[in-house]
């Protein structure tokens, strides 16, 4: 009695059981959102020359680094950047500062400005680079660096946007149960699992989460690792959880199989996964994305060099910019639903919810 | 003469074949061989990287000297990656969390990494000896048990600190820095670098001057002839496994003392593999692995300019491996040249008139 | 560990033949997780999702070394598997978005043996030191495999270090058989429950690339030890200069050793392309299997029987971390307890008082550390696979016995 | 020399080389030899060590390619590029050293390469058994080889060549491992295989068991034949003498040297095998004085490697006390005891003696790595090695062309006489010798003989384990036989024949006075 699988997941009976949480009374959602933070006339920056510095994977991770460089990409179809005027360089895995600091003092002494470094990792390298060149404009996502006039940090409250996708798993869980993935136990991947767990428990006080990490601080390959990823989810499935919440990098996708065979749902990260080609055969599990919008959070850096005008940043790209946010693609995010994630969106706007960004 | 032609020629041999064999790649690819490769040699003189490539070069060398000292009698110490790592952690946790006069706060941070390298190589070494237990699975299994323990020693509650999304070790304060020197713009060069070439005589001097390097050397040959020759071949594991951990332990100072003064994610990881590569390809030699050490440091780092002419940087691991690969088919190559022009020297000075040696 | 298919032990007088002892030692590990699983209360050690799980994992790990087996019979060192890996992967991602699973399988084999190829022709024709040309051959892969992503993925998948989507393989199912063992197994009924869970973890689920594999183990084993041309293989490993002198091809069979090794590797490759979350070719997704592989060859004494089990053991360590977090591995520990409890026993009964001493203060010290942790720090469990190899090996007694020519450069004459 | 004299006759000659000459690097091993070898007869090659036989035997087997020269078999001219090649014509080669797979079995061992035949299941196995009469080996085919003595795996060697169905047989130094009666048994199934209709090709250092087998000798010296002899009428000093071109030295007679003074004192030595259960050695007792030659006779695998083993601290004691010189050695690493002053030649030079890839200088320093002249405290002497290795070139005849080269490429008995010279420096007390002239040629032999001598006379204690019971019984003024891991039975070495004393190495008792029991013997399931 041999018998083909079909392509839903019919083997896995998810053997915990419970029911649908008991919801805290939601915030009332206010009358308007919030507006754009990139609005305003339109800005020239055809003088400018634009370096950017990836991090491992660069232009086409479907991850930040392509979320930065959409932000480029937008930059040189609005604001008039020559194409030939941008250079892109990516890190290789492995390689020490000395590497990063070439590469940045490459883009600065071949006259680019501003020059965007891509990842916390580039912290200390800019730091010494940045020095050396006072008079260069320095970017740097993910990470600050201390005294330098000329490094503007591009800094974003993923912990908020965590947070309403934790709301978001509350509602869409049948069982009051759901789970967070992380690809590598890192502070950043930390301030996802913050948010999450609180917007969960603001949601539903009694609901249960799940939590894993792929591999723990230093062992980078949790990035991506599929299959890891997805046994790591599946376990969560096992233990009941039906909602899935992933910042894994490339293992995401694994994650979202194991949400598929298990008949469990997912939530993406970063940027919009449900319209992402890598991992479209499973699009139909992933009821929504936290976005970390380091696209905008690029160009609106070289409008800013372009307007000479770089004060008037963020100091953090946060649910008020619409630096971080939450996805509705798919049409799984209903208007109820809605209502109450932009009611959670304006208390944290408002401050009188603060979400944590350490667990 | 041709004693010196045998060893230069083959690696001379084997770059040439490597330049050709990337060369052709770039080709099919579309790009132009001779601006890669012009780039690269230009780099050199560009911003930093000269300093860089020796900076590197030393790292390398040490590295490289570690897992020598393990081959060369026959151990195959995979667990040098992790042997660093945990020495990198271990060093800067008690270099950033004491105080003391400068110098003697130095010297302890390098008595710290050794001692660390040293003890985390214990672990395979034991079971090695006591227990049988092959060093390539232990050394292995110890690899990813360094991470752990890395990544354990570092979290918030145990002595990390947050530095942004960077998570790290307390920084070592100045007084435990090892200075360098300064070329200005050209960069600053590891004062560790010193040590390296230090260790580099040291290794030779032990190898072919004294009585423990001779018992290592006859251990890699022949375990049993030098057991009957009084060498006890368990003491030799355990001090060589030791000894080799101690040296990887140095391999993150130059970085450590020199330019980051603390353990963060950022740490550079990998060094150890490319040792591996690096000891074969310098044959084990002081010399040899120097030479080899250089190599690696300048394609990793002059490879960073391929990115500004438009060519994969993979190249350079392309280049990296089938330099590995031709050296040592061009020793044996060489070798096989020289073997029968001597058989056939042989054969027309005796002719056929009988003269077993 | 799991189960071990009928794979007979050495043709060496023993009492008790190896497939016996294998089953023994099956039963055995099976017997200790389910009392640990009832005494700690952690179901998860021998259900049927953490069974599948191991499997999937075990796989590729599994074929890279049952590739090194063929190599090192063969008498030669092959630590490029994670080289001819990573090549196999490339091959599989290559064929698989253009032509399905099947393509994928042949160009991994295709690819990983060109990998051993070159292998073979710098370690048998050139007598190049085997681990350098296997590290070279890492580096090649790594590199290799890079730069033709830029050249051929980069624009279809507009990323240069990921493959366009490949067509996974249908999975079976024993219908029948597994709902009756998940009814057994929800029992929760001592030792009977475990094995329903065991069994039916390993007849849910199964792709054809896990058959394939399962078949490649005892088809190995039949070739290399009860055919003619396993038992010159197996001499060229073992005395190459005896086989020479009967007229054996050294040198050919070292090559088909050595290509069939890649051609292993690479299908381990493809299990990691081809595994259900993936899907796909991913610069890096290797992550050190290949040395992994060499680790379980080594572990199981270079035989196929023992390597499954090394390759066992580490992916259900790995399934059962990543599934089931600290709680579960701890509970692991406590049946480390156990075992150290059986082996005091046995050395009182052999009467080696230091071994049993020694084994009666780890046994204390591990549990004081059971009882006094509620979770093993998150750092640690990923590499619980580490650490439970790693205790096996200390406690297991070390009869490995490798080929006697393995990793010697052979010239003729 | 044997002239090409098959022509006109009907039967061609089993095997004729003509002018066969093969170089290796730096020396010529074969310069136009030629060698005729008639159908049905055992025909003996002799000389010196590194004469070239050996690479003779290779040649003539299709192992290695000559430079120049034809081979016929059988009247027709062949070129074998591989040993299969010679296979199929008929020719089987027992080497000098075992051409043996340790890990496989003996079935294993013996099907290889002839799978062809009789597969490799039960019908090779009954065959090997069929084979195994012929040989006198009696273990069970399933056995692996790394299990069995020497002697064995000797006859292991034989079946595969009987089992091929080769009809001209290439024994290469087969005897060297054998004691006597051992000898005669080979020599029995020599015989009648030779009236069978084999042939046989035989090399030995043996010069007595020559001329009792052979019908016709050849001897080659320095790579080219250099003439025949016939053995019936030949001596064994005519024929040594052609062997190394010059006359031989005169043995030296006789005359005791032995003192009082004991110099090694083994008390109640036991020693268990790896799995304990049953002993290796049990109970020895062994006295060995200055200026005495203490000689162990015994089959191989009876204890004595364990033995000096456990002498030279390379096994650690079971129980029982080992003195040297009244100084409690017993708890001593191997260093320590060559410190004290024994001197050791293992009984397999490349596993036990040797750095073969390193120049012979370097070997010098092997065992004396903490001593004059070679290290100064912690520091090697490299002048001091390579000027103390010229010595001992020149004192034992070591035929090299420098202390540079690799030991590796010195013939056997050059290498052999390298490690006694090494052994003998730094003035021992006590020299432990295994087989010290095993597969030497009869002038190194002599050589390696009379420096053992000389050392005696000077007060030197030796304790000499030999096969060759003439060696034993010349050099020794005291034997002790080994029997299970006990020492049995003394024998005087002034009355004692070597079937005396064979008989008393396998437990067959002695009716001879020379021997004397000293442990009743059961008798075993041996
Ligand atoms: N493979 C080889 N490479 C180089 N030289 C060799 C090789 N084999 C043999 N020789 C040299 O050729 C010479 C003849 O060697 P061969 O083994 O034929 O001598 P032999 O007569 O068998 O000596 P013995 O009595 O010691 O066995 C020796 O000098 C030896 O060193
Ligand atoms: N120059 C060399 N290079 C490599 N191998 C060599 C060289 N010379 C000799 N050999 C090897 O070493 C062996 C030693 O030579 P040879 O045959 O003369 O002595 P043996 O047979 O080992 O010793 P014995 O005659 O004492 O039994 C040769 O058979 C050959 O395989
Ligand atoms: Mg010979
Ligand atoms: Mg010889």
């Amino acid at each position: 009695a041999c018998a083909k699988d079909s392509g839903g997941g019919n083997n896995n009976s998810s053997a915990g059981t419970g029911a649908a949480c008991e919801f805290a009374q939601p915030p009332t959602a206010p009358a308007t959102s919030s507006t754009s933070a990139a609005a305003g006339a339109k800005v020239d920056a055809s003088a400018l020359k634009i370096g950017l510095a990836y991090d491992i994977g660069g232009r086409g991770d479907a991850s930040f680094n392509d979320s930065a460089a959409a932000g480029l990409d937008k930059a040189i179809a609005d604001m008039g950047v020559k194409k030939e005027n941008t250079r892109e360089l990516s890190a290789a895995p492995n390689e020490d500062e000395s590497a990063k600091q070439t590469r940045l003092r490459q883009l600065a002494s071949e006259g680019f400005s501003p020059i965007i470094g891509v990842g916390f990792a580039y912290a200390e390298s800019m730091k010494l680079v940045a020095a050396e060149f006072p008079n260069v404009k320095f970017g740097l996502v993910d990470g600050s660096v201390e005294g330098a006039a000329n490094v503007t940090p591009l800094l974003f409250a993923e912990q908020e946007g965590s947070f309403l996708a934790g709301v978001i798993a509350a509602y869409q869980s049948k069982k009051c149960h759901v789970g967070f993935v992380g690809g590598v136990e890192i502070p950043l991947i930390q301030k996802f699992e913050a948010g999450y767990f609180q917007g969960a428990q603001a949601a539903a006080p009694k609901i249960k989460v799940e939590k894993s990490y792929i591999t723990p601080a230093g062992d980078f390959t949790g990035f991506q690792d599929a299959p890891k990823g997805l046994e790591s989810a599946k376990g969560q499935i096992e233990k009941g959880a039906d909602v899935i919440y992933q910042a894994a990098g490339a293992s995401g996708k694994g994650i979202f199989s194991a949400a598929k065979q298990g008949n469990a749902l997912a939530i993406g990260v970063d940027s919009d996964q449900y319209n992402q080609a890598t991992v479209a055969d499973t699009k139909d599990v992933i009821v929504s994305s936290m976005l970390k919008r380091v696209d905008v959070a690029v160009y609106d850096f070289i409008a800013a060099v372009a307007k000479n005008d770089i004060a008037s940043l963020p100091k953090v790209f946060d649910l008020k910019v619409n630096g971080v946010g939450y996805a509705t693609s798919g049409g799984k995010i209903d208007a109820k639903l809605q209502g109450i994630l932009e009611g959670y969106k304006a208390q944290i706007i408002e401050g009188k919810i603060t979400v944590k960004d350490k667990p | 003469m041709g004693h010196l032609r045998g060893k230069l020629l083959p690696p001379a041999l084997a770059i040439v074949f490597s330049m050709l064999l990337c060369g052709a790649a770039l080709v099919i690819s579309g790009a132009n061989p001779l601006s890669a490769f012009g780039a690269m040699v230009t780099q050199v003189g560009k911003g930093t990287t000269f300093v860089d490539i020796i900076n590197s070069t030393g790292i390398y060398y040490i590295a490289a000297l570690a897992v020598a000292i393990g081959f060369q009698m026959n151990l195959f110490n995979i667990g040098v990656e992790g042997q660093y790592r945990v020495a990198a952690v271990v060093a800067a946790v008690v270099g950033g969390s004491i105080a003391l006069p400068p110098g003697i706060h130095t010297l302890v941070i390098i008595i710290v990494a050794a001692l660390a390298g040293a003890a985390w190589a214990a672990i395979p070494a034991i079971l090695k000896v006591t227990r049988g237990v092959n060093e390539v699975i232990s050394t292995i299994m110890m690899n990813g048990l360094a991470i752990g323990l890395s990544a354990y020693l570092i979290r918030r509650d145990v002595f990390g600190e947050l530095r942004g999304n960077n998570i790290r070790t307390a920084e070592i304060p100045e007084s435990g820095w090892m200075p360098g020197i300064s070329f200005g713009g050209g960069g600053t060069m590891f004062g560790f670098i010193f040590v390296a070439v230090a260790l580099g005589v040291g290794y030779w001097v032990m190898m072919n001057r004294t009585r423990f390097g001779f018992e290592l050397r006859a251990s890699g040959e022949s375990s049993t002839a030098a057991s009957a020759g009084g060498v006890n071949a368990k003491k030799m594991v355990l001090v060589s496994m030791l000894l080799s951990g101690a040296i990887a332990g140095l391999i993150s100072l130059p970085e450590l003392l020199g330019r980051d003064h603390t353990f963060s994610l950022n740490f550079t990881a990998g060094i150890g593999f490319s040792g591996i590569a690096i000891a074969l390809l310098g044959r084990n030699h002081p010399g040899g692995i120097a030479f080899g050490a250089l190599l690696w440091a300048f394609l990793d780092k002059s490879g960073l300019a391929l990115d500004n002419v438009g060519v994969p940087r993979e190249i350079v691991t392309i280049m990296q491996g089938s330099i590995v690969l031709s050296v040592v088919v061009a020793y044996e190559v060489v070798r096989r040249f020289e073997l029968a022009s001597e058989q056939r020297r042989v054969g027309r000075e005796l002719g056929t008139v009988g003269g077993a040696a | 560990m799991e189960e071990k298919p009928h794979v007979p032990a050495a043709p060496r007088k023993r009492k008790i033949p190896g497939w016996a002892v294998g089953m023994l030692g099956v039963a055995g590990a099976i017997a200790l997780l389910s009392i640990t699983s009832m005494q700690t209360g952690f179901p998860q050690l021998t259900s049927s999702g953490t069974t599948q799980t191991a499997v999937r994992l075990a796989l590729p790990i599994l074929l890279a070394g049952l590739g090194g087996l063929w190599a090192e019979r063969a008498g030669v060192v092959n630590i490029g598997l994670e080289g001819m890996m990573i090549m196999g992967t490339w091959g599989a991602a290559w064929a698989g978005y253009q032509w399905g699973p099947w393509a994928a399988l042949v160009a991994a084999v295709v690819f990983g043996s060109l990998g051993g190829l070159l292998h073979a022709i710098a370690t048998v024709t050139f007598g190049v030191n085997h681990i350098v040309s296997g590290v070279a051959i890492n580096l090649l892969g790594a590199g290799l495999t890079k730069y033709l992503s830029t050249l051929i993925f980069l624009p279809l998948s507009n990323n240069p270090r990921q493959s366009p989507p490949v067509q996974p393989f249908d999975t079976f199912s024993a219908a029948g058989l597994g709902d009756w063992l998940g009814e057994l197994e929800a029992g929760q009924r001592l030792f009977i429950s475990d094995v329903a869970g065991i069994l039916r973890g390993l007849v849910t689920g199964v792709s054809p690339l896990t058959m394939l594999a399962i078949l490649l183990l005892p088809l190995s084993y039949f070739l290399l030890w009860r055919t003619r041309f396993g038992l010159r293989l197996r001499s060229v490993g073992e005395n190459p200069h005896a086989a020479d002198s009967l007229g054996v091809k050294v040198y050919f069979h070292k090559y088909v050793a050595v290509i069939v090794s890649g051609g292993l590797a690479g299908l381990g490759g493809a299990a990691l392309v081809l595994n259900p979350g993936q899907l796909s070719y991913l610069e890096g997704q290797t992550g050190g299997r290949g040395y992994i592989g060499l680790a379980a060859m080594i572990f199981g004494n270079w035989r196929p029987g023992g390597l499954l089990g090394g390759a066992a053991l580490f992916g259900y360590a790995d399934g059962l971390q990543l599934r089931s977090g600290g709680e579960t591995v701890l509970a692991l520990v406590y049946g480390v307890v156990l075992l150290l409890g059986v082996i005091v026993v046995w050395q009182l009964i052999r009467r080696k008082w230091f071994s049993a001493a020694a084994a009666i203060v780890v046994a204390v010290l591990m549990y004081l550390l059971y009882i006094s942790l509620d979770e093993i720090p998150s750092e640690f469990v990923s590499y619980a696979p580490h650490m439970v190899t790693l205790a096996v090996l200390a406690v297991a007694s070390q009869r490995l016995r490798m080929p006697a020519a393995d990793g010697l450069v052979y010239r003729r004459g | 020399m044997s002239s090409s004299t098959s022509v006109g006759t009907d039967e061609h000659p089993a095997v004729v080389l003509t002018g066969i000459t093969k170089r290796f690097p730096g020396v010529v091993a074969n310069s136009n030899v030629h060698l005729t070898v008639r159908r049905g007869e055992v025909h003996a090659l002799c000389g010196e060590n590194g004469a070239g036989k050996s690479t003779l035997m290779k040649i003539l087997y299709g192992m290695q390619a000559p430079d120049e020269g034809t081979i016929e078999v059988n009247g027709e001219q062949v070129r074998f590029r591989t040993p299969s090649d010679a296979i199929k014509a008929g020719i089987g080669m027992v080497h000098q050293h075992f051409m043996l797979a340790d890990n496989l079995t003996v079935q294993e061992n013996v099907v290889l390469g002839a799978e062809a035949m009789h597969g490799i299941g039960k019908k090779a196995r009954a065959r090997i058994i069929e084979l195994s009469g012929k040989t006198g080996l009696n273990v069970d085919p399933g056995v692996l080889v790394e299990q069995l003595g020497v002697a064995d795996r000797q006859r292991v060697e034989i079946l595969k060549v009987l089992y091929r169905g080769a009809k001209v047989i290439i024994l290469d130094e087969p005897t060297a491992v054998l004691v006597p009666q051992e000898v005669n048994e080979l020599f029995e199934t020599v015989r009648g295989m030779q009236e069978q209709g084999y042939t046989f090709l035989f090399i030995s250092h043996k010069l007595d068991e020559v001329r009792a087998i052979a019908d016709s000798v050849t001897v080659i010296r320095r790579g080219t034949t250099v003439g025949s002899a016939d053995p019936k009428t030949v001596s064994s000093r005519q024929l040594a003498e052609m062997m190394v071109g010059s006359e031989l030295p005169s043995p030296e007679t006789r005359e005791s040297t032995v003192t009082d003074r004991v110099v090694l004192d083994v008390k109640g030595l036991r020693l268990m095998t790896p799995d304990g259960s049953r002993p290796i050695l049990d109970d020895v007792d062994l006295v060995v004085r200055s200026g005495e030659v203490v000689g162990i006779a015994g089959v191989e695998g009876n204890g004595q490697t364990e033995l000096v083993e456990a002498v030279m601290g390379m096994r650690k004691a079971g129980s029982g006390t080992i003195t040297l010189q009244d100084k409690d050695i017993t708890k001593l690493g191997t260093l320590a005891r060559r410190e004290a002053g024994i001197g050791y030649v293992p009984e397999d030079r490349h596993r036990h003696g040797l750095l073969l890839t390193q120049p012979l200088w370097y070997n010098r320093i092997l065992g004396h790595q903490t001593r004059k002249p070679t290290a100064k405290g912690v520091w090697l002497d490299t002048d001091g090695a390579k000027k103390d290795t010229e010595r001992i070139v020149a004192d034992f005849d070591v035929r090299t062309p420098g202390i540079d080269v690799p030991a590796a490429a010195l013939s056997g008995g050059n290498q052999q006489k390298l490690v006694v010279g090494r052994e003998l420096s730094g003035d021992p007390v006590l020299l432990i010798a295994s087989h010290p002239t095993r597969g030497v040629d009869v002038g190194a032999q002599a050589l390696i003989w009379d420096e053992i001598k000389r050392a005696r006379a000077a007060g030197l204690a030796v304790l000499l384990i030999s096969a060759d019971l003439d060696e034993l019984i010349g050099l020794s003024d005291t034997i002790k036989v080994m029997l299970r891991g006990r020492l049995v039975a003394d024998a005087d070495p002034n009355t004692v024949t070597p079937e005396d004393l064979g008989s008393a190495m396998t437990g067959a008792g002695s009716t001879s006075a020379a021997v004397h029991e000293t442990v009743a013997v059961e008798e075993g399931e041996h």
